[in-house]
């Protein structure tokens, strides 16, 4: 249990690092990893007395402000009011495209998922999205994903959003917009470069020598493990709890 | 002006092949109104999930109750997949039209407005693009030459949701889900159960009224107490996870769907 | 985040050439910012009514501050015609861009919603096609073939209201005057001016909650005591109608009109 | 004062009579003669067991139910959830185009009024707009407004609303959306068809015989001057005192 509560908090510590200099940030529902990570940037510039971090989590009540109803989010993001976003995928392809429908041929699909939410618009939106998978794997890591739910790159038209990075169990991918791929940040301890290419379906930039992601340093592991476990718990009790037990 | 009647009445209300639009889970949903729909043998549904579903849907769709499904996603969440859900794409028991939140919500503020389409930022790149010919990719006809998705006004034939209560006049509280008004302006008819009708008037004073669907959308209303019940009603009850959980392990075989229907049917009668 | 500043901070950030939207006539007009404004000599306003103004747009064409002013109607109500928008036209003081209610919503919603324009119902056959040339008439492209008028973004740069009351974290009540929501998202900044600023969060309770626009969306915030007057503000004070009947009275004439404008700005420097 | 009073209910009366059938019937705001002929209709179909009737009115607490802002009425309208609005003019043509904006060339009218308010709009989506313009005179009734704020029939587009009725201070007209323009109905006492005539810059269908306007009955009057006028104060406390003054 500790090496599964030490992944995840070099998971958070990093989701905090990728969402630095951001104002407003939007955490799906089910999100407890992405959304400790927003929890400890708002608390460290608190901290820091740099510039205050709004989140909103959908589903919660206590980390809402809006009051428009379900469209408010999406509004919201149209009119620049949301900086970073997490999307998952069922595949996730080297050109950024993400893929929540299913694999085979649509509409029958051999492996059908729930459907697309609100990707197919937010990628457009939103400046940095952040690709979070924590499965890393072949299966997942295409080299084209079989239904395109969300389009990392459409030239044809002007937008402000798109992937930003992408975060997995093993591995942290910057993307390049200019090249239109992912490029290896950093591999998680205790994975090594070999390891991401075996689990990897796409191609992707590696540098001459990949940098190890950093462990949360004693200060933040602090922060992580006190106030923002206990914010975590009114909107996601079982995991808090479970975090908590393994400290 | 709004029928305040029996879930039987309200029931009956929705007929076989009409389009029947429902909020996400815990915005509102109509569960033991569901169960009066399926006992009433409801069937060939154009389902219209606003902008997602979960056991609702998966109750309708493995019940044989949904002709076609136009839904941003399917799922229990912290459950899991909606078996139904998947085994019926697998069948192609239904007609899927995969679609992108606020293009549903996009689709109901054109009837809101009585346009016939409405346009939406984003999505250009998405293969929803390809499997949905019902919408369009434009040249904007005003400003910046740029390309625009563009998406036919949805008009359900009915809207169906939970709230905590109304009053005698028929007026619904809906707090901040204006997503429940959205729905009920762009539907031919609206059906509203509520834990409770109360009797004074909820537009009487200005922070009630902002919170309140007026009668003028709201058809027919039934109590249905505990009627969101296995899923949440705001901060009135929490979700009963462990039943979710229970329906997401039955609902793998259809064997174990046809159970847990029955047994959800029969606690509808039980309660009522 | 809101900021919580002085009357004359805020008035501060409109600056010359700026658009600025305001609300209707007792929706919730910040009339002793005006005097602020027009104490701080703003000047070159692109003035967007939503959807239609009264004795704050007098006011500021009188004095000599709007460049443009796009409205669906300028008028005094009961005390009939607005002197200062009417000599204006005259004098082509400005540049007139006539619109229609739903047409300026329809320009805020297409903002709110990050796309080039917004389909609207009616208008076809109105000389406002004629006068407005960034309407356009299009084919619909989806549905029934049929001809759909087409407006424009309207993305003001600065909007400007007043509202009873602020919680120190920026979130202002609305009620159910939502017009005040839909300024707000459609412009980039928001200015408002309130009776007062409440220790409890406006966002705590579902009912309070409903009737709030979340700090979000509030740039700037300065209390005004009775920063309404003599205009109506819901049902916290009623109009002053006697001031208004003054106010159509004097301002028939240029001299008038000095004269009133001169008390109006001694009586803001004296109330602060 | 009498006259003026008795002018007055007549008016009322007819615009009750020209609403029977509708379900919600929406009045702008200082319009109180509007607003008592559509609570004399309510208040006579609750007597009478008819359907209720629904009235909104624009900018009054009392009499409004609308909780979605500005826009409301007019998304209402376009969902057909209006039945009935009464648009004026400052010019009106025997086409039943109205002119809300000003005379002469545009923009720098000779007369300016205060601009076209919703009416481009509301007269294509509400079935029974009455035209409801006390001056009955040739500056108003002329043959072509010189600005069309609202056109009356646009065969170019299928359209539900459109003019029913035109009501003055001498007349009451039908409006012949086949023929496209307007058959005298009635005369108010003590007018004349001769007066109707003169005062009436546009061509119009007369039929031989002239109806005169009926007076409301006893029944009418005393519910008018009971129950209506106390309705009425809550909106309109000055008309309201001074039909009662007047009683």
């Amino acid at each position: 249990m500790s090496a599964e509560r030490e992944r995840r908090e070099i998971l958070i510590a990093t989701i905090a690092d990728l969402l630095d200099g951001i104002r407003h940030v939007a955490v799906g529902a089910s999100s407890p990893i992405p959304a400790a990570g927003a929890m400890l940037l708002r608390a460290r510039n608190e901290l820091r007395g740099k510039p205050p971090v709004r989140i909103s989590i959908l589903g919660s009540r206590a980390h809402s402000f809006f009051t428009n109803g379900g469209i408010e989010l999406f509004d919201c993001a149209a009119q620049g009011r949301v900086d970073a976003f997490f999307l998952g995928g069922g595949q996730i392809d080297g050109e950024g495209n993400i893929n929540l429908v299913g694999t085979g041929d649509y509409p029958a699909s051999q492996v059908r998922w729930p459907g697309s939410f609100g990707s197919a618009y937010l990628y457009h939106l939103v400046p940095r999205v952040i690709l979070f998978r924590e499965e890393h794997s072949p299966r997942v890591f295409v080299p084209k994903v079989d239904f395109v739910s969300a389009r990392a790159m459409t030239p044809e038209v002007p937008r402000r959003g798109g992937p930003h990075a992408l975060l997995t169990n093993m591995a942290l991918f910057d993307f390049d917009r200019e090249a239109g791929g992912f490029a290896l940040r950093s591999v998680h301890p205790p994975f090594t470069p070999a390891d991401i290419r075996e689990n990897t379906g796409f191609a992707y930039q590696e540098p001459d020598v990949v940098r190890e992601t950093p462990r949360p340093d004693a200060a933040t592991l602090a922060l992580l493990r006190g106030r923002i476990f206990d914010e975590l718990a009114e909107t996601y009790p079982a995991f808090a709890r479970t975090m908590k037990q393994a400290a | 002006m709004t029928e305040i009647v029996t879930l039987e009445s309200l029931a009956a209300r929705v007929t076989p092949g009409q389009s029947l639009a429902i909020p996400v889970d815990g915005s509102g949903v109509a569960m033991t109104a569901t169960a009066a729909l399926l006992e009433a043998g409801v069937r060939d549904l154009k389902l219209i999930c606003v902008p997602i579903s979960g056991l609702q849907a998966d109750l309708l769709i493995g019940a044989g109750a949904v002709a076609s499904l136009e839904t941003s996603a399917v799922s229990l969440g912290e459950a899991g997949a909606a078996p139904r859900f998947t085994a019926g794409i697998k069948s192609r028991a239904f007609t899927m039209r995969d679609s992108t939140c606020p293009a549903i919500y996009a689709g109901l503020l054109a009837a809101q407005k009585g346009v016939p389409f409405m346009p939406i930022a984003g999505i250009i790149g998405s293969d929803l693009l390809n499997v949905r010919s019902d919408w369009q990719v434009i040249d904007s006809p005003i400003g910046e030459a740029r390309k625009v998705v563009v998406v036919p006004a949805i008009s359900p034939d009915v809207a169906l949701f939970h709230a905590p209560e109304a009053d005698r006049d028929g007026n619904v509280r809906i707090g901040r889900h204006r997503e429940l008004a959205d729905l009920a302006y762009a539907s031919k008819r609206t059906l509203v159960t509520v834990e409770r009708i109360i009797d004074r008037n909820l537009l009487d004073g200005e922070d009630s009224a902002a919170g309140v669907l007026p009668s003028l959308y709201v058809d027919t209303i039934a109590v249905a107490e505990r009627g969101a019940w296995p899923l949440a009603l705001w901060d009135e009850y929490p979700a009963d996870e462990a039943e979710i959980a229970r329906y997401a392990a039955m609902a793998r075989s259809e064997d174990g769907f046809r159970a847990y229907l029955s047994a959800f049917l029969t606690h509808r009668r039980q309660v009522a």
